[in-house]
């Protein structure tokens, strides 16, 4: 009898446990080695979309690892590592802002549907505000209405705004926007574009 | 409008299921009454529409009631809802008015029916949708304006 | 299988609630499909609404009606067990047609 | 995109600041409003019952005889109790992973005959679109209770929950990403804060869904895969373990909610 009762009373306990409803899940290094496992074997390369998408690198390890606030022992070395890795072009860093507002507009690019080496887009308006013209902004990002109007074209603030595009996460590491060069969605010339309808006095954005 | 085009059924698939249809008397070819206008049908500019249905003149009137919203998400599906509370309606008229082609339909109401009508219709960018309603021989008209956005990244 | 369509009708009184639902792609003709060639033009013009075998809503449509078209009507005189009946043709000469006893 | 001669990216709504953004927020919500009480996804409804009914595959059967969880063959209530623990296949499942093992194991297609075509387009729905329509519509009007009890659906949910805060792909992102912030919106996108049940509760109310902006009907698994394409990810498996978890995890934070779809969305 008691020997029967005992294992009925540890499934009545498993089955009362509560589900976490309403709460973010905070991540073990347990948790984060399941989901990876569970992604590999859940998910398949598709197009351009290949499976070493999922194989964690050291930002996404410490952004999961700490709930996107990491302490700042954790954060510098990872945050100065990243900026190394950005290739700052020499010379000049604005390009055209009228390409740029296209590859602002434009939210293709790196899916599994597209073709490879196809041009991509940046997807900025997607979470940022920036043309007062462009009444279809996201929010998820600041707003980034008269950029270049605050903060004038100087080189300090093209070479600044040139390595926030290729790599938001050696400036912030647990920011929310994609890594663009970093992750080879934009290239150089498609990042100076855009430095250049952000900061270019002509460009909507500082109208 | 010529009988061959009412007789032929060109979709393989409906064509037995109608064929069906007719050799159980349910589907008659005289069942549509009025021929489609093909001509205010193709009109592409809001004047030369209402004057294709003889309504280039139209008197403005409250008895027009359109409950449509003012912003549509999606131009592709505008839902208008009308009624006509101008005594003795005959038919009510659909215009939107920036489209390609104005004229989006008219509805005839006959003996039993009430003029009122709700319709989905697509929107190429915001405009005016236009109703008239024809009472006595004279159209009388309402407008209502729609603001056509389009959000989210396709998600 | 038919394209299916479907009428919803409730009676308030004397008054039929008439919904109808109709599954027809209403193409404008300005589409283009997969390979990037314009869809022509194919959509429903003409509607005709009959209460016991009598015509009481006549419609003309153009391609500015949704796809898979959705309408309500009311008629007025109507009671328990009255037929309706609705049906449609296209510019292709396509018909359907659907009825159902008023409840 | 091909309805652009129709719908020119244009003309925006100024759903600026204070009481004008008030105002338009109060008109999208009636024009939300009225394309769900004009919605033609009744007409799909119809389709997925003549496909319940049809006999079809190599043992030449109907899925009437498939059990979702309430009985073989009882669809009245079923959909709003999943996803939910499955003995006979020891694994939690959604109507579309369910609907599958049905189509296997009772009608005795061949996995991949059965997942060839799962999503549909606006010509032609998939026979899984129609068929969740249907069965999803039998539920209408009782509340969202998918399967908690049971270890392995507790263990789905915690998988579900834990992956919905896992940052990955080549945009780093997670569904937190998107869904984790109130008041955030993509271009003129309302984003939900989708681990919170009153925000969960009318989207698990409402899928699957008819889209008025493609005229498509789309299922949960659809709209998994979607936000996956969209977050740069490869692409999940149809019917697996991890997308039956993101949608208990779902499910289970809106639980409560009377089922009021299919939807109508824009």
């Amino acid at each position: 009898m008691t020997r029967g009762a005992i294992p009925g009373a540890i499934f009545l306990l498993a089955a009362c446990t509560s589900i976490h409803v309403g709460e973010p899940a905070k991540l073990s290094e347990r948790d984060l080695s399941e989901v990876h496992a569970v992604l590999k074997r859940d998910f398949h390369a598709r197009g351009i979309a290949t499976m070493a998408r999922i194989e964690p690198d050291s930002v996404q390890t410490a952004c999961n690892l700490h709930h996107d606030h990491p302490p700042a022992e954790v954060a510098r070395p990872i945050e100065e590592a990243q900026l190394k890795a950005i290739r700052f072009p020499a010379g000049e860093l604005m390009g055209d802002w009228r390409r740029g507002q296209k590859i602002a507009e434009s939210g293709i690019g790196m899916q599994w549907t597209d073709k490879p080496g196809s041009p991509s887009g940046g997807s900025c308006y997607n979470c940022h505000q920036l043309s007062p013209q462009e009444q279809s902004f996201g929010t998820v990002g600041p707003s980034l209405l008269a950029f270049g109007k605050a903060r004038g074209s100087g080189a300090e603030t093209q070479r600044y705004v040139f390595g926030k595009i290729y790599n938001a996460k050696a400036y912030n590491l647990c920011s929310q926007m994609p890594r663009m060069g970093h992750s080879g969605t934009l290239n150089e010339q498609q990042i100076k574009d855009l430095v250049a309808y952000l900061l270019d006095p002509g460009s909507p954005v500082n109208q | 409008m010529d009988e061959s085009r009412r007789k032929t059924l060109t979709r393989a698939g409906a064509a037995s299921a109608v064929a069906a249809a007719v050799a159980a008397g349910i589907l008659r070819p005289q069942d549509v009454l009025a021929a489609w206008n093909k001509d205010a049908f193709g009109q592409k500019t809001l004047a030369d529409a209402l004057k294709s249905i003889g309504a280039a003149v139209a008197a403005d009137s409250n008895d027009i009631v359109i409950d449509a919203p003012q912003i549509a998400e999606n131009g592709a599906v505008v839902p208008v809802e009308i009624t006509s509370n101008v005594p003795n309606t005959k038919s009510i008229v659909v215009l939107v008015e920036k489209n390609p082609f104005p004229l989006v339909a008219k509805f005839d109401f006959l003996e039993g029916a009430v003029p009122f009508v709700k319709v989905n219709v697509k929107m190429g960018e915001s405009s005016n949708v236009r109703v008239l309603a024809e009472a006595g021989g004279k159209y009388y008209a309402a407008l209502k304006e729609v603001k056509v956005t389009i959000g989210g990244c396709g998600g | 299988m038919a394209d299916p369509m479907k009428i919803r009708a409730g009676l308030k009184g004397d008054i039929a609630d008439v919904r109808v639902l109709m599954n027809h792609p209403m193409e404008t003709g300005q589409r283009k499909d997969g390979s990037g060639n314009l869809i022509p033009l194919h959509f429903i013009q003409e509607i005709a609404v009959k209460l016991n075998g009598k015509t009481v809503i006549d419609a003309q449509i153009s391609q500015a009606v949704s796809r898979n078209p959705v309408f309500s009507f009311r008629v007025k005189g109507a009671k328990a067990g009255d037929k309706l009946e609705i049906s449609w043709l296209d510019n292709r000469g396509e018909r359907n047609s659907t009825e159902t006893s008023l409840a | 995109m091909s309805l652009a001669r129709w719908i020119p990216a244009a003309a925006f709504a100024c759903a600026c600041a204070g009481a004008a953004a008030q105002d338009a927020k109060k008109e999208i919500e009636k024009y939300q409003r009225m394309i769900a009480d004009s919605s033609p996804v009744e007409l799909f409804e119809l389709e997925g019952e003549a496909l319940w009914k049809k006999k079809q595959g190599p043992k030449h059967v109907s899925l009437e005889a498939c059990d979702l969880g309430l009985g073989a063959g009882v669809l009245k209530g079923a959909y709003a109790r999943l996803p939910r623990y499955f003995a006979d296949a020891d694994r939690v499942m959604d109507l579309e992973t369910r609907l599958l093992h049905c189509m296997t194991t009772l009608q005795g297609h061949s996995r991949e005959d059965a997942t060839k075509r799962v999503f549909g387009n606006e010509d032609r729905l998939s026979e899984m679109e129609y068929l969740s329509a249907y069965i999803a519509g039998q539920s209408r009007g009782m509340p969202m209770a998918p399967g908690t009890s049971h270890p392995k659906e507790q263990a789905a949910f915690e998988l579900g929950r834990k992956t919905f805060f896992y940052r990955a792909g080549a945009w780093d992102f997670s569904c937190a990403s998107c869904h984790g912030e109130e008041g955030k919106r993509i271009r003129m996108q309302d984003l939900p804060v989708l681990y919170k049940p009153e925000n969960a509760r009318p989207v698990v109310a409402t899928w699957p869904a008819y889209r008025v902006s493609n005229s498509q009907f789309k299922t949960m698994q659809w709209r998994l895969n979607n936000c996956f394409q969209q977050m740069r990810y490869p692409e999940p498996n149809y019917a697996s373990d991890i997308t039956v978890a993101l949608t208990m995890f779902l499910t289970a934070t809106g639980e409560g909610e009377p089922y009021r779809g299919p939807g109508t969305k824009r």
